[in-house]
């Protein structure tokens, strides 16, 4: 670790605020222009079970949590059980005695005993447990009071001024506390720097926005986790963006409202996990055929079935790569950070609607829910791209308008109901440029042949990432999605280690990048494929789509997502 | 002015000859006519079956959708551009069997847009099998030994469920259907006009005879349709008589009317270029 | 003689503190003991919710399944061995929003199944969203602005669909939920409870207390339960006096009955190892 | 074509009993001891439209429909404008000069004015038309025409008396008629030959009467082309063999309700084409999280959303294999006859159940309908595995019983419903081995691996099927699901040709033959896929488990499944 870091997490039952307390501890450092990286992890509970919160700090860019802690907050036992070996030499840990007792577990860490819950209950509430632990860590980090006060201002400005108080009073008490009580030497003092100006914003965060600037006007979902942040926040924006967001009666409803909504002309989307998605499957379809635009977005969890709902997986891939019966052509994008998250919805929008096609979103419970600091978003180089959407008066010039006219590209411009000489009828069954049913064979064998000429044309135009890293490197890692964090983490790590490699992200699934991936193939010393998943699913892409195999696969499949820490383990072995 | 003419297509519709379809696309097209909409403001949104060939023979923008899923996406179509008449073709598996999830669920949200069954009591582009509507005993491929299972009430469900517009119509009475479709379209929420469709091939028993024997019109004998009780009632007769007509009506707002999102113009007129989310990103700080 | 203790597990229920589920769960104990049923002769079949959990905590024979599926799934187990109890468990989301369709299915089928339906008015595994029981204005993180969607009335759907004994009882009123419980298993057919069930975490309009100032048993006004239309009238009533207890009830053949394959014994028991299919290729000589 | 061959054909608008005339036609030659193939075409509409059936006629066994007629009734003009140039010379065409009139369009065939209305309104139905047609080719095929009359009563024999006598008496004037009126040496005529017993069987039939002895105690179903003909075969049956058939509300009732029977512990399917496939995909993964075996049959049809109903397609293999969010163990059959139909329906549930898992059986609309003369399915092999299905005196002998108890094999003992001390829950989310929800990291991953264990095993029971035709063949042809009759025609014309040629069926997609597949790409000198979709889907999963490519892809997607002909014609291109 670097100068100015620290590896902070707080860890307890559901009900204590524990996922709040992450959210302002992080917004704290983050006023003080320190780049932040947040990890929660719960079970599928509301109240009980165990929580944690994890914020990573540091003067440079983090992109990953990691499986070391410096200042841990214990507000039960069960957190010293499962973190305390993960607690780095010189590392504190702020607990309650009259909680639970502690006897010293390690040598290298101090006990902080703080009366959390005596200071909370002296406030007037229980509740502030989580807000005194945070003004204790502040305290033991060396770091600006003022600035956290800021911070609860602004999070409880919606509340009552009596809420605001006692935040303030709990951190305040928590802080004075340890000034008061301890006087250590701790290792991962935290300073404000300058401050840029950045945002924490999380994946989920960054695909509502990106939608809202891409033009968003209906949003039709059923709550799952890990996609439901999606729901809540483009709702809280409905009025004022003049968005109509619904939640429906289940996720067949929500695909084909959202299919409704795009045929009519507006920009519309959905966003679920495995299990809605499964349920769109067959609407999906109807996309294809009718050749409707549809952007849906699947935040993976692990499965089957209900799996662990708020746990995360990658194990997606091959599902949405071939939902639906028959074959139509369909874009599969998956983010691998919160920057991509925002300029590939957009993207998407813009695809969707140009090509008339589904596409898919692969995001996940990880990249959903971490949070990271980031510079604004460049809104100046977005553009909006509705493709051959007709006017009315275009349509005015067009002697008789035919929805699936034949083209070179296989596109068909698109009118809207409600404009004049545009009328045609769309369908799922197989139809002429009219639109109407047909069973005739070289029809048939021109539209299958004219929507899969769609994308030649697309293929075209995506720009695929390219290999990053050392050029010539000891190992060539490949991954999509959410484990570029981690991964770029793992790099820093070889790197010190003396171990050159460089990263291969597949951003586009489909169409796949075969020829980028088959130079990376063909220059690497040695590959392996990082993935979050148990049976290697884009190892198997790769193979299909250029015949060559990887060496080594990485896999994690607890639910969990990988550590820096774990990839650079495991790279080491295989090397 | 719209005419009939100007609804017709070249393509004659491949409905077996003698099938209560051709009337019920007759009626709406009729009723089109009466209310003087503009084509190109009228979209049809049906899911899969006979019936829901429709929108192919009919000149108005046509959603064939797929099996079951007709009111969803209708749902999202008015949602994008409410300004639009939307009426809603489906089979009785389509709309009762299938579809009975997002029927309950769009009546309750009084959505301002009509559906029109085509009830047959039989699934027709299938080849025969018993319908949710199906009475007992009724033998088919799917039900050699006679249906077991107690049909749907579209009636008495649609009313619990909350439609503001509930009618039955019969389609080989085109004078009356025409009139209650007109009412249903006119009436501001969700309308569901259950219509009586012969199905010469599958269902030889509830033929127009047998409706014919059975049948009076609620208009006839007095009746106010502003009671749910009485609809209720009248919702449960089915046997020796069997009522047509408008069952029930109620005035309330719309899902729409409660969206100040659409109050000034629909969604699909919004500018989109340009959408600032400085404020966004701003709270994010 | 099957005890409480019988039906305990060593794991504690891993709903909040307080949760009306806790109490449900006693209440169901309590209606298998006191109609000494067998636990290996009892299977509860849930969806997917807080109150779905409940088969874990209960040791009888238990599926936790999908969202919005226990009954199909409670249907097949049904048929499969019809000597069998089955329970069903829901929540409001999982039953009547995305379970709706299934739900008027099995009611019209008039199987011999209970289902208990834990409404809290409210998505709480979720998180708190609006369910298709929240009252108008309701506010949730998916409804920031007021539930606008009107909600679904249990009690007169199941009236409408077919089920053949509807009551509500309420979760902070065990003696009398015992009963109805007892009732519900006991009558031969569809039943449906909807158990009034409060989470202290999302829900803080319709309280024990809100419902302690507009509930009353039906019981207690000379109520005959056997009369569909006065079913219907009060399952309308929901404002300044709530019902409770049993709505109706009616004595109809159930699925099974119409069933002859299973009159002599259930298809588990049925012997498989060999089964002759000569006469099957002989027709198609 | 051989001798005693005749490849029949009628054609007309739907409702004049197209589908009927060829039933009766082709179980006429199998009680003459030949062997048949039918096939038939139609749009999907109950009235109009162009239909067509085909008999093929042989003394030798037939594996295919073809596109070379010798003998057709046209009940139109369109069937004429349709067909003619299949016609083959010294053809013969029976038509009715009163319903069109003819100029003779070929040279080297005969029209035969018969005056099938006539002829049937003057018996008393108008509807009799297919009858009379019947008579007059089998009086054209110089065969036996009591044979036809014993076909007619027995079709007919729960009808009323006069209709067996309008329809024994319109063919019987149809033969007269061309007797009397014409005397041609026909090409193709037909004798009947010693008759061994066989038996003419549909792929659905073939399903449905494998599932009956395989012990099926449950079907549910929606109905949906072309797999519909299994629940009206199995509802017909339903109480003679004391099983319950039900039509339910949508396919996720009846794919949900399957479950429950199978859990429950009868053996239970449903059948469906890739819509409704669609809606079974979330209960998929519960079968597969839960481990309750599971029989799903897709009879795929053109895709995508409802596609064309009544057509052919093989294009969902991928679709199923991948089908539901996470991952988990499942067995992909794709039949490619009759014969296999029957007795892979039976190892799946033997497979379904000893495993614990789904398995997927994959036809389609040309299996699911055509007709094949068969020999009798030999029974006596066939054995009822129920896998680790506990008795209640096993139970007894078990301390405590737990459902996911870990094993070798993965496998774990199976209880159900209403056993003493057998209680246990199952759950679709993550669980112990007791069934218990669980979000522990080091269970979830012993979970998974159980789970996938069990393919290991399973991997090695699977008896793959092995490379037939020439050894050193000049072209190895790989194919999978229906292709398999006209690839074994197209193997005789290429002999005719002198080019040798061999065919690997891929008969369990998964787990797939790698080993098997790999020596037969090594030793082949040409290789070539051939498959009913666009993109070539069984040459990229061969590619992703090989890593080597197919030279040439044969393709075909317009809705009808490939003629010997045209595969014969596609090979000689590339070759
Ligand atoms: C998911 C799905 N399942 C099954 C079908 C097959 N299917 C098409 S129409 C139909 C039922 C038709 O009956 P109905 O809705 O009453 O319409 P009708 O043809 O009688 O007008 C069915 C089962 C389908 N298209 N999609
Ligand atoms: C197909 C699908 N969509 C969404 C979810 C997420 N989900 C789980 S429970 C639930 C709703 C819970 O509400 P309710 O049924 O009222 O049960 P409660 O938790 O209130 O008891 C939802 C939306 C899911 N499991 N499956
Ligand atoms: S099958 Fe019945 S419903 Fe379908 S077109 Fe023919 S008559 Fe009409
Ligand atoms: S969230 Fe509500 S329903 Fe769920 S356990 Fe807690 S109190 Fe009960
Ligand atoms: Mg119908
Ligand atoms: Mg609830």
């Amino acid at each position: 670790m670097g100068k100015n870091d620290l590896l902070w997490m707080i860890g307890g039952e559901a009900g204590f605020g524990i996922l709040s307390a992450g959210e302002i501890f992080a917004r704290t450092f983050l006023r003080g222009g320190l780049h932040v990286f947040t990890h929660t992890e719960h079970p599928s509970l509301i109240r009980g079970g165990h929580n944690t919160s994890q914020v990573r700090i540091s003067q440079e860019e983090v992109y990953s949590h990691s499986e070391y802690i410096n200042l841990l907050v214990a507000l039960n036992y069960e957190t010293v059980e499962k973190h305390i070996d993960e607690m780095q030499s010189g590392g504190v840990m702020i607990y309650d005695e009259d909680v639970f007792k502690m006897d010293k577990l390690k040598d290298d860490m101090t006990l902080m005993n703080v009366p959390l819950s005596k200071i909370a209950v002296g406030i007037g509430n229980k509740i502030l447990i989580n807000s005194v632990a945070i003004g204790a860590s502040v305290a033991v980090a060396g770091y600006d009071i003022s600035i956290l006060e800021n911070v609860i201002k602004g999070v409880f400005k919606s509340k009552t001024s009596s809420v605001i108080e006692m935040n303030l009073k709990a951190v305040r008490e928590g802080y004075d506390y340890v000034k008061k009580n301890y006087s250590l030497d701790f290792k991962y003092k935290i300073k404000p720097v300058n401050n840029p100006n950045r945002i924490l914003i999380d994946g989920n965060q960054a695909i509502s926005i990106g939608a809202i600037k891409a033009g968003l006007k209906f949003y039709a979902a059923y709550p799952m986790s890990p996609s439901t942040s999606i729901l809540h926040y483009l709702a809280s924006k409905e009025r004022e963006y003049k968005i109509i967001v619904r939640q429906v009666e289940d996720e067949i409803a929500a695909v084909n409202m959202v299919i409704g909504a795009m045929f009519a002309g507006v920009r519309a989307m959905a966003a679920t996990s495995g299990g809605g998605f499964s349920l769109m499957v067959e609407a999906l379809g109807l996309a294809g055929m009718s050749e409707t635009p549809l952007v849906l977005i699947n935040c993976q969890r692990p499965g089957p079935s209900t799996g662990m709902p708020t746990r995360t997986e990658q194990s997606d891939l091959r599902f949405v790569m071939h939902a639906s019966q028959g074959e139509f052509p369909r874009v599969v994008i998956a983010p691998g950070d919160v920057i991509q998250c925002f300029y590939e919805i957009i993207n998407a929008f813009n695809i969707a609607e140009k090509y008339q096609i589904p596409v898919i979103i692969l995001s996940d419970a990880y990249l959903a829910n971490s949070k990271k600091t980031i510079e604004k978003f460049d809104t100046d180089s977005i553009s909006i791209d509705r493709g051959l959407l007709l006017t009315e008066k275009e349509l005015e010039n067009i002697d008789s308008y035919n929805r699936y006219e034949f083209t070179k590209t296989g596109i068909s411009p698109r009118a809207v109901p409600s404009q004049k000489n545009g009328i045609f009828t769309v369908t799922g069954n197989e139809h002429n440029i009219y639109g109407h049913i047909s069973e005739n064979m070289e029809n048939r064998t021109n539209m299958v042949d004219k929507r899969t000429r769609k994308m030649e044309y697309l293929k075209k135009e995506i720009k695929h990432l390219p290999l990053v890293g050392d050029e010539k490197a000891d190992v060539t890692i490949f991954a999509w999605g959410s484990t570029k964090g981690p991964i770029l983490e793992a790099i820093k790590l070889l790197k010190e280690d003396g171990i050159s490699s460089n990263y291969q992200q597949i951003l586009y699934i489909n169409p796949f990048p075969k020829d980028e991936v088959k130079s990376a193939l063909n220059k690497s010393r040695k590959t392996v494929i990082v993935e979050n998943n148990k049976s290697a699913q884009l190892e198997g892409i790769i193979r299909e789509q250029t015949g060559i195999g990887i060496s080594d696969c990485i896999l994690r499949y607890d639910g969990r997502q990988f550590t820096p820490e774990r990839i650079y383990k495991k790279i080491k072995e295989v090397l | 002015m719209v005419t009939i003419d100007e609804l017709n297509v070249k393509d004659k519709p491949k409905w077996c000859p003698g099938c209560g379809n051709f009337s019920i696309l007759k009626i709406i097209k009729n009723a089109i006519v009466k209310l003087q909409l503009n084509p190109h403001n009228v979209i049809i949104v049906s899911g899969i079956g006979q019936s829901s060939k429709l929108p192919h023979w009919i000149k108005v923008y046509g959603f064939h959708t797929i099996h079951g899923r007709s009111l969803p996406v209708a749902t999202g179509i008015k949602l994008a551009n409410d300004r639009l008449n939307i009426i809603v073709i489906g089979g009785d598996g389509d709309t009762y069997g299938m579809g009975m999830g997002h029927m309950v669920h769009a009546m309750r949200r009084n959505l301002n847009i009509t559906i029109i069954v085509h009830n047959n009591q039989v699934y027709g582009l299938t080849k025969g099998q018993s319908s949710p509507t199906s009475g007992l005993g009724f033998k088919t491929p799917s039900t050699p030994f006679g249906s077991i299972e107690n049909p749907v009430n579209p009636m008495t469900i649609a009313l619990s469920a909350g439609a503001t517009f509930i009618a039955r119509a019969n389609a080989f009475d085109s004078e009356k259907a025409v009139n209650i479709i007109v009412n249903a379209i006119k009436h501001k929420g969700f309308s569901l006009v259950d219509m009586i469709q012969y199905c010469i091939i599958y269902n030889k028993i509830n033929t127009p005879k047998w409706f014919k024997d059975r049948g009076y019109y609620l208009e006839d004998e007095n009746y106010n349709p502003n009671n749910k009780i009485n609809a209720f009632e009248k919702g449960l007769e089915w046997g020796t008589r069997i009522p047509f007509g408008i069952f029930y009506v109620e005035d309330k707002p719309t899902l729409e009317d409660n969206l100040p999102q659409i109050s000034d113009e629909p969604l699909v007129e919004h500018d989109i270029k340009n959408v600032n989310i400085d404020k966004l990103m701003e709270e994010l700080v």
